[in-house]
């Protein structure tokens, strides 16, 4: 048997690790079949730096307008428990991108935070989604509270832990842009509103302005349950306000 | 080898133009033919999907859709039973369910060339089928019904009253419905003494099951479903035709 | 056969001077979007992206880059400023390695500090220029490149035909993924119902996060010749991209129609660096004859224009 | 500046000079076309001589049950086998097996194109309900295979012209040049036809791939891999059962299958760029339709196809491959030949020893009575 030089043997797995990376690569960026999902033990060391996504506006291309509004209640002067107005966070990012040839990257922050807070919701049971919805406007519960509402209905815990994550997120920016809106008003709950716009049908495209509005599906919306207001620190607010003044 | 000689004349400019000419025709033919092949979007409603098949109807008619092999998920079966006048007797009865198909599939068994004629009653079968998808409930259950009496234009009629937006799938219901009538009465008639009045053809219909469950079933395990046809008045072909058809049969 | 093979892997170093275009192309990406997005740096990544802490804390990112997320204000504002300097230093290739370790550490750590502002780009900008790392993306048109010349060759730390085979496999592994990206993305698109009835691309150009211009340009958008020309395109561009490599002048218009459609999408759907990243990528795929020969026509055109002058 | 707009202007006209010296060059791709001519003709005729003894019920008579879809068929070709007798579809039929056996031999070569061409036509659209996408290939081939120049490799009509060419002047009639399949018209419309029509076929099968292929991959089974184990389950499709099931029932052999399947054909025109991987994508489209020939029962239609792929196949791969089949076919003649002088010989002594001496013995009785 021949010697095996040093050389040889730094070529060799040089080699054997490119190409065993070169096939798990492949087999994650094809659409999934039985093969790469036979093969999925063995490809998982490529998440998250070499996660392969990519769908780019496939299968189905993105068709409607996603926002993200938020909403809060505080105490006025007088004692009364009113509601703020809505207001429309993704119409403030959308600044950074119409008219710009290089949008900033800021621009897409809700649209990228919509999807994942839909699915996290959908991910729960019909029952756990009414816990989520129904919560008290004037008290809302802490989050370790919710949580336990949420697992006594017998649901799954990585999936509630899924939800929370999102839940506190966004009520943390719901919290902080509220706040840049209204600096003195003291809020005792905020909560938070997806809406889908969906686009001009194909079929519709050629009409005038008015009646390409007017063919446009309904909106559909959907409201979060209300949430305990969980302000940022005060450079996190700062920054969120002075995002609101220049892009509003 | 070629016997073209190597002193050829070099071609003059007027025959070099017509050969250009023709390759540019050429070309443009498959451009045109691409435009026939692909997917229905704007760009062919643009040039227009019915100028596009007069050009390339009849010779040219081509869809690669199935390029075989393709994925076919359905078995299908067709049964025929009919009502035999015995004039001798003077009575009528009705023959037992005949499957054609089964017999079609023996004979296919082992045959490397099969010949055509063993595809008839199963191709029969996957229009029939493909015409159903093609109407609506009301119109399924109108052609269960029985037209011994009447003729089928009056069934094209009912069919037409209960779903006008379902022409073209009407028109191919009542091309294919008519086909398996006349296939059935010639293959009844071979079947039996006396003389055919009318025939019953029933479609069955039935899925290969997923790969993921090779181990456990096989198509063989599934059952098919059915969909019983009304009766309807028997063909009568030319003896020369039914005589054929008869040593077709016996075989 | 396989002494062909060790040969190629071994000998010398391939598509040097297209590496040396994605190094100059991924550098200016790198610095030049953490300027564009100078005023709104803090809200994007720093102070102003703690909400999303959870979320962030929930992803399998090592804790070595979370550099970003424990800097505030001035150390913040330094620390980007860093990045900027980094990603200039690997464009103009100024101890190339090391400039591009340090970039993709700090742009990871910027990348890391919030989970809602990355984009495809910037996953196909990470896995390239790790694989860049090592590659000799410095040899061509670099600053080191012409303090070697001035200061002659130094020893190398590393024998020539090691370095060369890291630098040729990493080169198909880039190489590679760009190819997957396009035909990953063609066969996902030949699944959808839109895509192959030619009208997919109208609907995202119809949204305000994905058409900067819909408002100025929807009499465009409204004819359907050019919506299915551009759908179309685009799968046959993708599906096909690697096979049309195979011959040099298909090879040619493979990356003239590949480089439109990026410049297309990028303008008009208003993710131009996402666009500028696959650029780059596939600048790789231009052999480096035909860079020597832009560069000779270059230097001809200067030297013609110096001349008049 | 100026420069590059006179080459863009220049530029057009370059490239109707070059492909003015394309067409008009001598043929190309004759060896392919030659073996197109012989597969297409073989296809057809084992089409045909596969469906001889059922061809009342499948065109003929007995097929009277199919005439709601061929009234629907707009094939003049139709109407020479409209309502005729039994007696006339057999000659008919056996007229367009004759035509395509020559055409096969490559005798008479055009004449029996074009016969096998009208002959298939009106003996296939008789019966859509059971026609096959075979049946619009084979038309398709044989329609451009008509301009094309056919005859000129492995055919009769090229072994006699050999030895005319070397017997006299090579002076006879233009109608006996027509019959005989050699070329009617001057060089340059002959070469201009057969490139037409080779631009013409090739471009037509590209197409047929590319369409064929793209449609696989947009269905998910394709996609997964698994498209061809439902298809080998179905009774249409499984001559052999078991041979069926054992292909199946392996993922590692059905994924190698599907896949190459889809690949061959969706990426079979870019492949054919580069001459490495033309030769795996030829080789691999052959090597497939061989396997679902015998797999699925489609013997012909994989015929067709495969005949089609030859055309791609360069010149001197065809000449080398002539070489070899030759070297190794002579002394399979030769021993065939001694065989066959045995054979006589034996047979001779047989009937020495038997008939002849019986007669001898016959006739010496008859003569002593």
């Amino acid at each position: 048997m021949p010697r095996v030089s040093l050389r040889s043997l730094f070529i060799a797995v040089a080699v054997i690790m490119a190409g065993f990376q070169l096939v798990a690569v492949t087999l994650a960026a094809l659409p999934p079949n039985r093969y790469s999902d036979a093969a999925a033990p063995r490809t998982s060391y490529l998440a998250p730096y070499f996660t392969q996504n990519w769908r780019l506006f496939a299968p189905s291309p993105v068709a409607e307008d996603r926002e993200v509004w938020f909403q809060g209640t505080y105490t006025a002067a007088d004692g009364s428990v009113k509601t703020t107005a809505w207001v429309d966070w993704t119409a403030v990012e959308l600044d950074l991108v119409q008219h710009r040839l290089v949008g900033g990257r800021a621009g897409y922050v809700t649209s990228k935070l919509y999807g994942p807070l839909g699915q996290a919701y959908r991910g729960l049971g019909t029952a756990e989604r009414e816990t989520a919805d129904e919560t008290p406007q004037d008290s809302p519960p802490r989050w370790a509270q919710l949580r336990a509402d949420l697992l006594a209905g017998g649901a799954s815990p990585g999936r509630v832990s899924t939800f929370l994550l999102y839940e506190q997120a966004t009520a943390r920016l719901a919290t902080d842009v509220l706040l840049s809106r209204w600096p003195d008003r003291e809020l005792t709950a905020v909560r938070y509103r997806l809406r889908s716009a969906p686009v001009v049908p194909y079929e519709s495209r050629s009409g005038t302005a008015a009646e390409r509005a007017a063919s446009r599906p309904e909106a559909t919306e959907r409201d979060s349950g209300w949430r305990r207001p969980t302000p940022g620190t005060a450079a996190e607010r700062r920054t969120v306000a002075s995002f609101d003044r220049r892009h509003r | 080898m070629s016997v073209t000689s190597t002193d050829m004349p070099a071609p003059r400019p007027w025959q070099r133009r017509i050969v250009v000419a023709l390759a540019v025709l050429a070309v443009g033919h498959s451009v045109v033919l691409a435009f026939w092949l692909s997917p229905q979007s704007p760009v062919r409603q643009v040039i227009g999907g019915r100028a596009l098949a007069t050009y390339v109807n009849p010779y040219f008619e081509q869809s690669w859709s199935g390029l075989a092999p393709n994925a076919q998920f359905v078995d299908e079966s067709f049964l025929v039973r009919a009502q035999v006048r015995d004039d001798d007797a003077g009575k009528n009865r009705v023959t037992a369910w005949v499957d054609i198909t089964a017999a079609e599939n023996d004979a296919l068994r082992h045959d490397l060339d099969p010949a055509r004629t063993h595809l008839m009653a199963r191709k029969l079968a996957t229009n029939l089928n493909g015409a159903m998808f093609g109407l609506n409930a009301k119109q399924r259950a109108l052609v269960r019904e029985t037209y011994t009496k009447d003729p089928t234009t009056l069934l094209r009629g009912r069919l037409l009253a209960a779903g006008a937006d379902r022409r073209a799938a009407v028109e191919t219901y009542m091309t294919y419905d008519l086909m398996a009538t006349r296939f059935a009465s010639m293959y009844a008639q071979a079947r039996v003494e006396g003389r055919v009045i009318a025939v019953q053809y029933r479609v069955g219909r039935r899925t290969v099951p997923p790969v993921s469950e090779v181990a456990t079933s096989s198509l063989r395990d599934k059952d098919f479903r059915w969909f019983t046809f009304g009766y309807r008045l028997g063909y009568r072909a030319s003896f020369e035709a039914q005589s054929a058809f008869d040593d077709y049969v016996k075989d | 056969m396989i002494a062909l093979a060790m040969g190629w892997l071994t000998r010398e170093k391939h598509s040097t001077y297209g590496l040396a275009v994605t190094r100059m192309i991924l550098g200016f990406i790198v610095a030049s979007q953490l300027l564009v997005n100078w005023f709104d740096r803090h809200y994007t990544w720093g102070d102003g992206a703690v909400w999303t802490q959870p979320v962030r804390d929930a992803k399998s990112w090592p804790s070595f880059l979370g550099l970003f997320e424990q800097l505030g204000g001035v150390a913040f504002d330094l620390a980007y400023l860093g990045t900027i300097v980094f990603g200039v230093l690997l464009m103009i290739g100024y101890r190339t390695r090391g400039s591009a370790l340090v970039t993709l550490f700090l742009w990871m750590s910027l990348y890391v500090s919030s989970p809602f502002v990355g984009s495809g780009g910037d996953a196909v900008l990470r896995m390239v220029l790790l694989y860049l790392c090592f590659t000799d993306s410095g040899r061509r048109w670099s600053v080191d490149a012409r303090l070697g010349k001035r200061r002659g060759e130094i020893r190398p730390l590393v024998p020539e035909w090691a370095s060369s085979t890291l630098h040729n496999l990493a080169t198909v592994l880039i190489i590679h993924q760009v190819v997957m990206v396009y035909v990953g993305s063609a066969f996902w698109k030949l699944q959808s119902a839109v895509w192959k009835d030619g009208t997919a691309v109208y609907y995202p150009l119809q949204t305000d996060a994905y058409s900067p211009w819909h408002d100025l340009l929807q009499p465009v958008y409204a004819f359907g010749p050019v919506i299915s020309g551009a759908t179309y395109t685009a799968i046959v561009v993708q599906l096909f991209f690697p096979l049309l490599l195979l011959y040099r002048p298909s090879r040619f218009v493979a990356l003239i129609l590949i480089t439109g459609m990026h410049l297309g999408i990028g303008i008009f759907m208003g993710i131009l660096y996402f666009s500028l990243v696959m650029i780059a990528v596939d600048m790789i795929l231009v052999s480096d004859r035909s860079w020597l020969r832009a560069e000779a026509w270059v230097r001809s055109r200067r030297r013609v224009t110096v001349d008049t002058l | 500046m100026i420069e590059l707009g006179h080459r863009l202007i220049e530029a057009p006209r370059r490239w109707v000079v070059a492909a003015e010296e394309w067409l008009l060059a001598e043929p190309r791709a004759i060896h392919g076309a030659a073996l197109c001519r012989i597969g297409t003709a073989l296809s057809v005729l084992g089409l045909l001589v596969a469906n001889f003894s059922s061809r009342d019920v499948w065109v003929g008579q007995a097929s009277i049950w199919a005439q709601p879809v061929r009234e629907l068929s707009q094939f003049p070709e139709l109407a020479l086998l409209d309502g005729v007798s039994g007696d006339i579809l057999t000659a008919f039929y056996a007229v367009t097996i004759a035509a395509a056996l020559a055409m096969a031999l490559g005798w008479h070569t055009k004449a029996a194109n074009i016969v096998t061409l009208v002959g298939f036509i009106a003996i296939v659209a008789q019966n859509p309900v059971v026609g096959d996408e075979g049946d619009n290939l084979l038309r398709i081939t044989l329609l451009w295979l008509l301009l094309m120049q056919t005859a000129d490799f492995w055919s009769l009509d090229a072994r006699r012209r050999e030895r005319r060419v070397a017997a006299t002047d090579g002076s006879v009639s233009a109608m006996r040049q027509a019959w005989d399949g050699e070329r009617v018209f001057p060089p340059w419309l002959s070469a201009g036809l057969h490139h037409v029509g080779l631009i013409g076929l090739i471009t037509q099968t590209i197409l047929l791939f590319t369409a064929g292929g793209l449609d696989k991959v947009s269905q998910g089974v394709w996609q997964r891999g698994t498209a061809l184990y439902s298809t080998m389950q179905l009774p249409e499709f499984r001559p052999y059962p078991g041979l069926s099931d054992a292909v199946s029932s392996s993922s590692v052999v059905l994924a190698l299958l599907t896949y190459v399947v889809l690949l061959t054909q969706l990426f079979f025109g870019p492949l054919l760029l580069n001459p490495i991987t033309r030769r795996i994508v030829l080789f691999l489209t052959i090597a497939v339709n061989i396997v679902l020939a015998v797999l699925l029962a489609l013997p012909w239609s994989s015929l067709a196809f495969i005949a089609l792929t030859g055309l791609f196949v360069s010149g001197e791969t065809y000449e080398r491959l002539d070489e070899w089949l030759r070297a190794t076919a002579a002394p399979v003649g030769d021993w065939l030949v001694l065989r066959w002088y045995d054979m006589q010989d034996l047979s001779a002594a047989v009937l020495d020893r038997t008939l002849w001496a019986v007669v001898d013995r016959v006739r010496a009785g008859a003569s002593r009575r």
